[in-house]
């Protein structure tokens, strides 16, 4: 590091390929460049623990990871790596297996890396926040057993993530770093207690400036003492529940939107998931929601070309044969606007 | 008889020549205006001048007896002054306020419609259609004149929230203002050209024709000395047509028209804004295109309704959303209304805000 | 027409090269596809009258045009061609020189067409408008006076379209359909005739839901009896300006904004002028726009593949080498906002 | 000693067994919170029971024995229950109120920073750096320490108009979420690549290093069995790097760092926004990075100033505008800022209103 600071570059190499027994994913190989200056990091590859749902731990168990770590690894960790693994940094090739045997044995197995599934995550959702709208950590918990083939063993063209967050907060920023982003969300009438908004209204709260003022809708009015809101022009953006919380809350019936195609800018650009479907039902075991996912993955593993992900092939191929893959109607609510330019293509199937 | 003598690049004639004294003396001097009525304004100088303005409609597509008439009723009521504007409405300019109801009343009697000055709807802009381009694929007059005998009242008496601005377009080369207008109609193909290799052979470049193919869907044909189209990959643009005319586009039976809307000109309130796909096809139905004047009733009165006061109709439907706009209009949305063309991606909704 | 009403199509054939001796511009060739079923318009080209500014007339001088065009044409006529020209549809080969005799003789040039120059275009401006912060008809005159040559003698990659609107309501569409447009504005605060204000307020009108309101910048405000604005947050719309003509008055300096690259469709997709001169002064004989036009088309046709408009070019070549061959810098006023993704080129010259 | 028995594809442990008991009992039953201050909140639940939360930053970059000290906290004040947050803060999930305060106490007195929570800064989202990965072009870990030792007040107690997410990204992968952040550090190359040819042809495979590049800058270069860049084309992104590390996109001298800004990731208010380029380049100037830490407090204080309650900061610069931001921040708008990559059309101005 001392070295770097002075040179202003980084010594590591390309990890070459190493892992565990039967596992192509969850550990990154990393060389130093330089080995003879700094034999001691000759091999520092990376171990990704995946972590449980909501990084929710007990200090039983995370000293338990540490000991071992302590003792077959650097003692350095990343808590929690960016996509959510709890990332054990710098250990040997030949310590992989007995560090796979050591955490494997007690329960906790690798997450995702290279081609393959990457290691969903969540936000707290209904074990901590009163806006969750879905079992954000049992629906990520769900999918990660469901796909532990997938993660474990790189078979795609390239990364696929997930991330679920229960509400349009966000708060595991799914739209903007998962392939497939769930975003909770209700139908049906905001709860209003009036009686707490008059109590916010009593406090030094400036309702009108500080929630009405703010709804991009328009949709909402403040009378002095209570709040009237037009439903069928609230587009859920959440902020005003998330002003007033004791006084509003969602709908009674909950469900999720499916976004589709986020990703970091290389190469096209970055890119924000995209409304697939407005509104799905998920309920625990959530088999809706795992049967759409493999026909989006299916679809995307049989047309991409290699490190291709989804969001980019839907540019490549259009929207139109991703929806009639995976059976999902043109709806509006999937784009801000319709096309402006007077070039479409038209298949036999609508002339009919 | 001999012809007068030719002269080269001398450009127009001087604009000055033919401005009204009124104009002349109060050149830049203007004040303020107001709307009398849906057809007439007055216009105040400086000076204390007044001008007026008396509108009607005109078919853009003029005979020269038209023309005349026009030219008889400048010379009756206002020194023989008149101009066209730019969306091709006969303005009557008028200095003599005596003559402003006369004028009027006298329009009216010949059938002239006076109006479309104010928050209503002007001339639809069109361009040449089966009448004089070898382009079209639907007719513009046709429809222009089914459509404003619908809406005539737009322009002549009823207010609209703002202007709406309405045109046709008989291509994709959209000769008028259909890319930014508040409704208008473009004529589309929906089937790949027919190679006629043979004519093709004689009559075109073969580099550049497989060039003007934005989807690259063009390929050479060795054998025929022609080329092929890749069908999968054609979206019908017909700019192969263009500098190829033996590559037909035209297919009367599935050639037809499509609504778009919410264009925008002006930056007053929000930016100019491109028009965007409403109803992606309509069959041609000469000559009154029912279904056509239908869906644009049903837009125009959709927006009379849910719109405020000065919102255009682009302005409205971004404020109630486009999802809200599909509803309340009841018009379907289909895979066509899906950009994937160039800017597919700016078009998706990145967003878990939206209405059902 | 019946017969294209029945069968649904037109029957126009690709005009071949007809013209008038000396020029390349301003006649279209117009032949019937079937020319034995309709004799009389085998032949139908179309003679392009380069209108004068603004599309006023006297009588007599359209009187004239329609006498010797119903001398040696149909008597069929546009007033006007989307592009403004005064145009006539329907002569033979053998009359268009006889035309442009009778009609340059007396003061009628031909207007542009091809791959030229083509006529320029305004609106009515200071002849009949108050809110004309530019001569417009001025402008287009003089512009159309200097680029006779490229008008009439095409030699460019493509065609070039200028119009001049008056102000932002450009009442000519010069923003959607001019390669180069000029939009009159101002500089300085706009100035507020608080008596007048009072009028209206005293009339039927609702300033604060008629005004106010829908300003976008929220920069102005109004207490019941007056109008203030924070000038250095107007963005110059013109909404309050057209509402209430008589109140409110454009800032004293006055110029215009230069845009340049609008288009329909064809083929990339149809296409809004940019900014690219936030404010220009644009005083007789207007030589700083001249010369700024004569290097955008320099660049342009020395850059250009045939059939490419400067619009399209600049997206092609990026607009860093169209400013600088421009020589106009780089200012936040050209873009809606700066780049997204972190993928950006250095010049040399960035590096010194 | 025998190694105890390896398991395959049994997945995470189920998240239940970490979950106090608190939360088991009222899992999704919910009401409200409150925070009580920049570290602290409290949930209440339908029962009437309440969850305290304690909140302290963490660097992420973990030793073990740090991660002991937090478990002994937690067995301390909260039997043994802590979480992380999706940025990377330690969460004490405490039950017992009365031990709150001891627990804020205590970690203040062990130099924790308490906060976080509300509307301030939080976590500085970063990833790997020169601590371990080979794409990296500068240190993250020493950039956020520098940034942090500046602003961690808005973090402990000063409040902001609303959350403000920061991020640094030691390359254009990006794999933090610096694309939708409110201000972020993202490094960048700016000099084409350096070609190892000899190494090229061991290591790589030809085409795919030829497919990686986005501008299609790389060409074969059949004499060498290498591959050359066309310099006009290369925007230094690097990918050809990540699939052939012989070609070396490093360059210690030119290499920096850009501060991206406006980017949010909730859909409150207004749509989830990408970061825009704010400033193109700053040298790395380790260990402290002065310049990269004054541009960003400008940009964070200007913002405190101009935006109202509740905005984000690219809510507060798209309401104010661009040209606006520019202006009230000082900073110069260069090539640079203008997209000249896939997306240009839609970021160029096409309207006659803006501000000067
Ligand atoms: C470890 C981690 C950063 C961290 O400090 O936390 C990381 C580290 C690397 N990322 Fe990443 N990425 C990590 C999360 C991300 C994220 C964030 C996320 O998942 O939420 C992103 C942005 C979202 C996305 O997927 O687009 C991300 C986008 C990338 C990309 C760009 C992919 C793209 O399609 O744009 C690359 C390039 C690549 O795959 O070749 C990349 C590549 C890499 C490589 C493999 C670079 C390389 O070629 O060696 C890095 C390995 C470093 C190492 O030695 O461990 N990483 N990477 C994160 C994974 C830890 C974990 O498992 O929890
Ligand atoms: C005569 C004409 C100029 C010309 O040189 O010929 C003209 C004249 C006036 N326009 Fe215009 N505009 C004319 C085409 C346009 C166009 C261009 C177009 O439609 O293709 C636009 C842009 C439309 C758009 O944004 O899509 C246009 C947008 C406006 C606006 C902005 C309306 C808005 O709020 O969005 C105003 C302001 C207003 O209405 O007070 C305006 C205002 C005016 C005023 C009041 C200006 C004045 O003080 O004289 C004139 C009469 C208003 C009227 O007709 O209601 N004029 N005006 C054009 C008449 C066309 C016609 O026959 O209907
Ligand atoms: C006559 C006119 C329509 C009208 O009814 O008014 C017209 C008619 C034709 N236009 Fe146009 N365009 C006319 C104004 C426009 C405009 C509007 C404008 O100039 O303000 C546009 C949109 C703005 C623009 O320039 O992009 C326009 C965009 C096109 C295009 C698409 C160009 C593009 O780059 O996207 C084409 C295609 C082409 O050039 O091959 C085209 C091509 C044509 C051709 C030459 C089609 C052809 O290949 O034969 C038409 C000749 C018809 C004829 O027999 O006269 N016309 N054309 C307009 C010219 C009259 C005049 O001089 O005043
Ligand atoms: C603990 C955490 C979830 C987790 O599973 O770990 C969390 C927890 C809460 N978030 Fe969050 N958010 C968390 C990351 C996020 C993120 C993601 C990110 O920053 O990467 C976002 C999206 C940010 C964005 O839009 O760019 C996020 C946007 C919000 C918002 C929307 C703020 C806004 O107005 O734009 C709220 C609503 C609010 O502040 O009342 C919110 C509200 C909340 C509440 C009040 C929800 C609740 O009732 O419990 C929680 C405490 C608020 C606080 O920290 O101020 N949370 N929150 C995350 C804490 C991260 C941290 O350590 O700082
Ligand atoms: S995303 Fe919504 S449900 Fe999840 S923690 Fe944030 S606020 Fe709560
Ligand atoms: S959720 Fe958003 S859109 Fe709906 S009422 Fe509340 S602030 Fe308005
Ligand atoms: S829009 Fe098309 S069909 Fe109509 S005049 Fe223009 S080129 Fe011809
Ligand atoms: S119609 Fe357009 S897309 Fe189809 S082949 Fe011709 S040029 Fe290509
Ligand atoms: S553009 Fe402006 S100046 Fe020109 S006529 Fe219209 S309102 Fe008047
Ligand atoms: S011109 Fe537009 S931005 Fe300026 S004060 Fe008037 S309404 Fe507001
Ligand atoms: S952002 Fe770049 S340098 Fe940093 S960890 Fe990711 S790949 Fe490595
Ligand atoms: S750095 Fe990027 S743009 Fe440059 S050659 Fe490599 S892949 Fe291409």
């Amino acid at each position: 590091m001392e070295k770097s600071f002075q040179t202003k570059r980084g010594y590591w190499k390309h990890g070459g390929i190493v892992g565990v027994l039967g596992y192509g994913s969850g550990v990154i190989g990393r060389y130093s460049s330089l080995p003879e200056e700094f034999p001691g990091v000759a091999h520092f590859h990376t171990y990704r623990i995946n972590q449980p749902s909501g990084f929710f731990y007990t200090s039983k168990a995370l000293k338990e990871i540490c000991d071992i770590w302590d003792k077959y690894g650097s003692g350095l960790t990343n808590m929690h790596g960016s996509t959510g693994d709890l990332v054990l940094l710098g250990t040997t090739t030949e310590n992989l297996e007995t560090l796979f045997a050591e955490y494997s044995s007690r329960g906790w197995d690798l997450g995702g890396s290279g081609s393959a599934m990457r290691t969903p995550s969540c936000c707290v959702g209904q074990a901590r926040c009163e806006w969750a709208m879905i079992d954000t950590m049992d629906i990520c918990n769900t999918v990660t057993q469901h796909f532990q083939d997938e993660l474990h063993r790189p078979a795609y063209p390239y990364k696929i993530k997930n991330k679920i967050s229960g509400c349009a907060c966000d708060c595991v920023a799914a739209i903007a770093r998962a392939d497939v982003s769930v975003i909770g969300t209700w139908k049906g009438d905001i709860q209003i207690d009036q009686a707490e908004v008059k109590k916010y209204a009593d406090s030094k709260m400036d309702i009108q400036s500080d929630v009405i003022d703010w709804c991009p809708t328009d949709c909402m009015s403040f009378d002095g003492s209570s709040i009237t809101i037009d439903n069928s022009q609230c587009n859920r953006c959440m902020h005003c529940i998330t002003r007033m919380t004791k006084a509003l809350k969602p709908g009674k019936e909950r469900g999720a939107s499916i976004l589709v195609g986020s990703k970091a800018p290389i190469v096209v650009g970055s890119l924000l998931s995209w409304v697939i479907v407005p509104f799905m039902k998920m309920e625990s075991p959530f088999e809706e929601y795992i049967e759409l996912l493999e026909n989006m993955i299916e679809w995307w593993d049989d047309n991409a070309k290699p490190r291709e992900r989804i969001g980019e092939l839907i540019e490549v191929k259009g929207m139109r044969p991703f929806l009639e893959a995976i059976g999902v109607d043109p709806q509006p609510q999937q784009v801000y606007e319709p096309r402006k330019d007077p070039f479409f293509f038209w298949s036999e199937s609508d002339f009919k | 008889m001999a012809l007068p003598e030719r002269q080269t690049d001398i450009g127009p004639p001087d604009y000055r020549q033919f401005l009204p004294p009124v104009i002349e003396k109060n050149y830049g001097k203007w004040t303020h205006h107001e709307i009398l009525t849906p057809g007439t304004m007055v216009h105040y100088a400086e000076s204390g001048d007044k001008l007026f303005t008396v509108r009607i409609a005109s078919p853009r597509l003029l005979a020269t007896d038209s023309i005349r008439e026009f030219c008889n009723l400048a010379e009756e009521y206002c020194d023989g002054y008149l101009r066209f504007t730019t969306r091709n409405n006969v303005e009557f300019l008028v200095s003599d306020e005596s003559k402003v109801d006369p004028l009027v009343a006298k329009l009216k009697a010949d059938g002239h419609m006076v109006g479309g000055i104010g928050p209503r709807i002007s001339n639809i802009i069109h361009t040449q259609g089966w009448v004089h381009c070898h382009s079209a694929c639907t007719d513009a007059s046709g429809l222009v004149k089914a459509i404003m005998d619908e809406l005539h009242e737009y322009f002549t008496t009823k207010a609209l929230p703002n202007k709406v601005r309405l045109a046709v377009a008989c291509c994709v080369n959209m000769c008028g203002a259909v890319h930014v207008s508040d409704i208008a109609v473009v004529a589309v193909h929906r089937k790949v050209p027919v190679i006629d290799s043979e004519n093709v052979r004689k009559a075109c470049e073969i580099p550049t024709t497989i060039a003007s193919c934005p989807t690259s869907a063009i390929r050479p044909n060795p054998k025929e000395k022609s080329v092929t189209i890749n069908e999968e990959k054609c979206m019908y643009c017909g700019n192969c047509f263009t500098v190829c005319p033996p590559i037909d586009i035209h297919n009367p039976e599935q050639d037809g028209v499509a609504i778009v809307v919410g264009g925008k000109i002006g930056s007053l309130r929000t930016d100019p804004k491109f028009s965007k796909l409403a109803i992606p096809f309509f069959y041609n139905e000469p000559p009154r295109w029912p279904k056509v004047v239908d869906a644009i009733k049903n837009i125009l009165e959709t927006y009379k309704k849910g719109a405020k006061r000065h919102e255009r109709v682009g302005e409205w439907i971004e404020r109630i959303g486009w999802e809200e706009f599909f509803k309340q209009t009841g018009i379907d949305f289909t895979f066509q209304h899906i950009d994937d063309f160039t800017f597919m991606r700016d078009t998706l909704r990145t967003s878990a805000a939206f209405k059902y």
